[in-house]
């Protein structure tokens, strides 16, 4: 039964989330294949998965960061960034 | 009504009205003097361009300067290069004496073309990168100032291509270029086990290590990790992933300069550069040791090459032995390779010259 | 604004070659920002050292690439490039421009930025040189008004760039042009959202000279080339020679395939043994041409060192009409083929050149359904170490 | 008094008067005659050759037939080449024609010089080896017999040397020839699970191989190993340590070829030999695909080559694509190196034949 | 004896090329070994299949080497090769023999074996084919009485072998017979008692043409060269030309350093640039010959594919005056030393070229107390992947 991009952006956000609290990156194609994973071939396919992502970030609930390669994490003040 | 995802101009709109009208039609060119160019069409019409070098790093002044170059003599089109010249394409020869006067005037010298140095290709060093080794833009101008009759003559064997870049990650992939120049840290990195695990996902630091130095360890009771100091080269690629392990050194870092590649496919396949002086310290503003380890490659070979031999086309030629032996540079262990294909760049062979 | 003791920097403003010290100085003429840069490169000069942090998160909405993030370590007595973000803007096929397009540009940037740029990135693209976040939207705005848009990083498609081409070169053997710019308006979502375990660039050149060093810098690297025969002017041959070409030595000896024959009057081409070197052609312009049937090599997998070590690209399709429609759409059907395999199977970090050397040629080939030819590798195995495979064929008989 | 370490004879006391007269003083030599040459002394002596073919596998009755033969013209002397031919060396010209005559008659006929094809160096086969795929003798037989042509005239573009190893341990180290023709198995080792641990030592046989394909297992309660198949590519290194690992079967044992090595500096530098066709199923006596194929290989390199051009020099000159069109040889997946430097075995350059 | 019916063997008795059933055939005349071993290799081709067991015990007393085991795997059919091991026995330098030699060998083989030899085995030895475990001593007796010996087998020195040299060819640089003969007799105890990591050989060729495959086959190649120029003929080049030899694009053309010129008169070498390939003196040996300053390169690490793949060997020494007998003493030090590093770092079954390049060439080098120099890399490295390390001086500054 297919997913809702809705239900993908929503599985895909509760990743990010609980990664970052064990300070784990995820990348854009990780999260698409753990929604995969979880909701099967026919629940989620890749262009769904990118329709999520592509969710994610233009709701603000997640941003793209880049340290030696490019991640989705949850919006966060800067490490290096002065005030 | 946010615009995204719009791509780039279309170029077409963009074409000055020679190039529109003889797009795809152009039948031979010649190059009428240093950094000067004619193209000639099937319909008979002729393009001349004149070729100005730049410091690529440009005020917009500068750019403002040169749109009334072209909007006086070029109808209100210009293009760049992809070694950063600027070019300024006329219909018109006499238009050309007055833009080489005019961009000369400016401190824009006009050459580049055929058998010269043209601008080298580089990174952005301390102006503006977090991992340099050194600077790009201060050695890139203090080498063409020493080359400049190279690049405003065409006197060399053939085109010599120099490239920059200021650390290992080559944003400027100097790594088939007649002459690289290529920062690099002589230093390892300083662990800041205060502050590793809240910036850095620790197994992605091991796993950014080309030569698996690098371990997970806890110290003073915080997750961190630690570094094998005898299998450490100094890539910097830990520190791409995570900020808490700075290289950076005044005194450990520096230039390696590399030699005899090419990318072109003419004559010989395309080749990767190759070492030729493993370490020079940072020297500002005028690196003197490494304009004059350069000049005395370009010299060599100029000197010895036949025509239309590039650097590394030479060196093939006359063996790498000739090449130390002339520049004087040291040759070391440290030229032997040893990474992956390091068994495949031994002499094997009884090919040898004395 | 400070002023600045700049003795090191005014070292460089001396001699033949353009300045950049100039032109920082120019820009901060009218710009806090680069004048605040002036003092601390003065001071990296001094202490040979650099000072900037990498920002990883600063971005435009939406985007995952296109704007570099930058702060200085010494915020406090450079207040004015506390942030130095870089933008990435992508350029417009072959780098042409109308003096419009320019001063619209550098209008944007002077009132929102440093005021410094690079004419280009090494990847190609227009490099705005230092501003704060919060400037980001604004310029992003005024940036897709006027018609341009940003350009790639991080771990998604590179902008992609291309020589002059057909637009102002004889040898061009397809649209350089025209190609790049289909990719990059083919690819904008690729190209905004970073969603690949690493960078994925495109080059193209016209021909085997190679002038934007596809085949060491780009992931997919397109190079014109030709059939059928060089096309030949005996009588400008002539005036080559007559000029003091030496055609014997400066030509016939540096033909790879040793395929050219010279009397002193006549030239002579084995086209068919001709390896399309370009060599010839470019000593002689005026009197050789690349045939008619022209195309393009599609390599694939160049890259700088980092991490398993550089790469040239490889042969992977030796003739495509790319210019033709049909075939372009195959071929970019072949890109989206192998973007989902290296995505699918690729390591973080892991270029498609490093992937392809890691699975092995042979497994990736059959893995994006694409036959081996000869034509791919430089020569055939010489280690015995053949992991044999029975056709299917053979396996069903076993059965 | 067992005499030990003595050593071989001293080489001197075997030495032919005129060898030892002229020592150290030859001028030049000439190829007379196919299998004949002259080599002409500072002092203006002649020392005449006549080179035989030999299957080397001889009996003690040949080599005292080829003793008569020497002390009948060669004042008792005669010598063995490198490649397993046996010379005759004269002073009398006259004498040529005679050893030539009676050596062929005998069955060992004269040529082998030049651009010619000489003995194949060879190994055992299944006339001696434990680990043989393939016979060696008889394939090298079948070879030669067609190939004859070739051995006894000298109307190829250059020499061509052929070498036989039966396996992979290449004890004829056939990796460096013109053409080399392989035994190779395609079937897995049987374990033999029962006596493994009596015979051989675990860790050792995990050690040995290239893939690490084989782990310590214990099965039925013994200790033994398994074998990772999809790693497995047939080396037989293990076996070659514990015989409880065979691997030969008469359907997957069979012949690979290559083609285009050499080990003179001649103008190229030595190269190792190319896959060709990667396995022939063994079909005895006479091998016929193996003989065709290598037929072909010869026949499209002697219509196609320059002069002087080896088989591997002439296939660099016009590109692999152009060998396996000619040959009209299958190219595979199995052709792309995929061991240590498979990287450096693709077409890295935009230089192409179409 | 059996009467075997061998119609698979007898059909490889027709052709024009030697037969080695015919050798088969004329040993079993006189042995029943031979006869046997015939029966089996009937079978053989029947089957497709060798029967042939290891065996890895069975030697002369005190020695590890010069004897491989071998036992049918089918001792009751064929009884008479139920053992059926080969012994190696040195060959004399350059392979040359009295008749007088070669029947006392037949004489011993005869009555002690099968009669069927190898002239020669790959490694150089001359090879005795098949004989019973208990004839092992009494041969051996009566080879060391005849002045013979046995060659190596196993992790030993293998056989040295070389190249017909100084004994009949005007391009030997050095005396290969007589160094091989040397080596050979220096190292007795490394040939006879395996105490090594895995084989170690040697190979003297003359000149670069490498008639005895030096650089593809041995640990340790050393192969002539000259230092000073090409001796030229003018007079005979020109007779060549006269003779058909078309010296442009035979000689010229063909030279790897493209250091010649041909004007259709004279010949001219830029010797500097001259790799001493050879190519030129091939074609006209009598026009051309090396120059008198000679000597030889040594070279290190060759070996065929298993375990870690095959390699050709590279330059550790460009230029020895190796007929000096100090500069060959020296040479053996420098082989005694790299055995030492070898045997004490190398892993069973590591050849010293795979040891090599395992630890690194550079590593090694400082091993053995060797110099590096440029000779040695056909390119410095191409990857910035630099383990740097200081000098001492510096390293004292620092402390």
């Amino acid at each position: 039964m297919a997913k809702t991009i809705e239900e993908i952006a929503d599985f895909m956000f509760k990743q990010v989330s609980e990664a970052q609290e064990v300070s784990k990156k995820l990348k854009p194609g990780d999260l698409t294949k753990l929604a995969i994973k979880a909701f099967g071939d026919e629940g989620v396919d890749k262009k769904m998965g990118k329709m999520a992502i592509k969710e994610l970030v233009l709701s603000g609930k997640c941003v793209y960061t880049y340290f030696g390669g490019s991640f989705l994490e949850l919006p966060h003040r800067e490490g290096a960034a002065n005030d | 009504d946010r615009i995204t995802d719009i791509g780039p101009p279309d170029f077409k709109e963009y074409l000055p009205p020679a190039v529109k009208k003889n797009y795809g039609q152009w039948k031979y060119h010649e190059i009428l003097e240093a950094g000067v160019l004619v193209h000639v069409a099937e319909s008979g019409d002729k393009l001349y361009t004149v070729r100005c070098g730049s410091p690529r790093l440009v005020s917009t002044t500068s750019i403002l300067f040169y749109t009334e170059i072209a909007d006086k003599y070029c109808d209100g089109f210009l293009r760049f290069t992809s070694r950063h010249n600027v070019e300024f394409l006329t219909t018109e020869f006499d238009n050309v004496a007055k833009i080489k006067a005019e961009m000369t005037e400016y401190g824009n010298p006009v050459g580049g073309t055929g058998p010269s140095i043209t601008s080298i290709v580089h990174t952005q060093g301390w102006v503006h990168c977090h991992s340099a080794a050194t600077d790009a833009s201060g050695v890139v101008k203090a080498v063409m100032d020493d080359l400049f009759e190279y690049f405003n003559e065409m006197k060399l064997p053939a085109k010599c291509r120099i490239a920059l870049a200021c650390c290992l990650n080559m944003c400027g992939a100097v790594h088939c270029s007649d002459i690289a120049i290529l920062g690099i840290h002589t230093a390892y990195p300083r662990i800041d086990h205060e502050n590793l695990n809240k910036l850095c996902e620790i197994p992605n630091i091991s796993a950014s290590c080309p030569t698996a130095a690098i371990r997970p360890a806890t110290v003073d009771g915080k997750p961190s990790v630690e570094l094998i100091e005898e299998q450490c080269m100094y890539c910097a690629n830990c520190f791409t992933v995570c900020p808490a392990m700075p290289l950076a050194d005044p005194v450990a870092d520096g230039i390696s300069l590399w030699v005899g590649g090419k990318v072109s496919n003419a004559r010989s396949e395309p080749k990767f550069s190759k070492l030729a002086v493993p370490f020079i310290p940072n020297n500002p503003p005028r690196w003197p040791e490494v304009t004059s380890a350069i000049r005395k490659m370009v010299e060599v070979w100029a000197e010895n090459a036949r025509p239309y031999e590039r650097m590394g086309e030479w060196i093939d030629r006359v063996g790498w032995p000739r090449f130390f032996k002339l520049t004087g540079f040291e040759f070391s262990k440290m030229h032997i390779d040893d990474f992956k294909y390091a068994g495949l760049s031994f002499k094997r062979s009884a090919q040898i010259t004395h | 604004p400070k002023e600045y003791k700049t003795p090191m920097l005014d070292e460089l403003e001396k001699g033949p070659w353009p300045s950049f010290v100039k032109e920082i100085k120019l820009a901060a003429k009218k710009n806090v920002m680069s004048n605040d840069l002036l003092g601390l490169l003065e001071r990296s000069y001094n202490e040979r050292l650099g000072h900037w942090k990498h920002g990883g998160i600063v971005g435009v909405f939406g985007y995952g690439g296109g704007v570099i993030g930058r702060y200085t370590d010494l915020p406090e007595e450079y207040p004015e490039i506390s942030h130095f973000h870089t933008l990435r803007i992508n350029q417009p096929s072959g780098w042409f421009y109308t003096t419009e397009a320019l001063r619209t540009l550098c209008d944007i940037w002077d009132r929102h930025g440093s005021g410094l740029t690079n004419m280009h990135g090494s990847t190609g693209d227009i490099i705005f040189l230092g501003t704060k976040t919060d400037e980001l939207e604004p310029i992003f705005k005024e940036l897709t008004e006027a018609g341009f848009d940003l350009g790639g990083s991080g771990s998604d498609m590179r902008t992609p760039s291309c020589c002059v081409g057909p637009g102002r070169c004889e040898w061009a053997c397809y649209d350089t042009l025209q190609r790049c710019y289909d990719i990059t308006m083919k690819y904008q979502d690729e190209l905004h959202r970073p969603a690949f375990p690493y960078k994925w660039k495109f080059k193209f050149s016209g021909c085997p000279n190679d002038c934007v060093a596809a085949i060491a810098r780009a992931d997919i690297s397109i190079i014109g080339t030709w059939k059928d025969d060089i096309k030949m002017d005996q009588a400008e041959v002539k005036k080559y020679a007559e000029n003091g070409v030496d055609i014997f030595n400066d030509v016939v000896l540096n033909c790879p395939a040793k395929c050219m024959k010279y009397d002193g009057d006549k030239l002579e081409i084995n086209n068919n043994d001709c390896r399309r070197c370009m060599h010839c052609i470019n000593v002689m312009p005026k009197a050789l041409r690349p045939g008619d049937d022209k195309g393009a090599i599609v390599l694939i997998g160049a890259k700088a060192p980092i991490v398993e070590g550089a790469l040239l690209s490889s042969v992977l399709i030796p003739f495509l009409n790319i210019d033709d429609d049909e075939e372009f759409e195959d071929f970019c059907d072949l890109v989206e083929e192998m973007q989902d395999v290296w995505c699918e199977e690729g390591k973080n970090r892991e270029r498609v050149g490093e992937f392809i050397q890691r699975v092995g040629m042979g497994n990736f080939l059959e893995a994006v359904g694409v036959e081996p030819i000869p034509e791919m590798i430089a020569y055939p195995r010489d280690n015995p170490y053949i992991f044999f495979e029975m056709d299917e064929d053979e396996e069903e008989e076993e059965e």
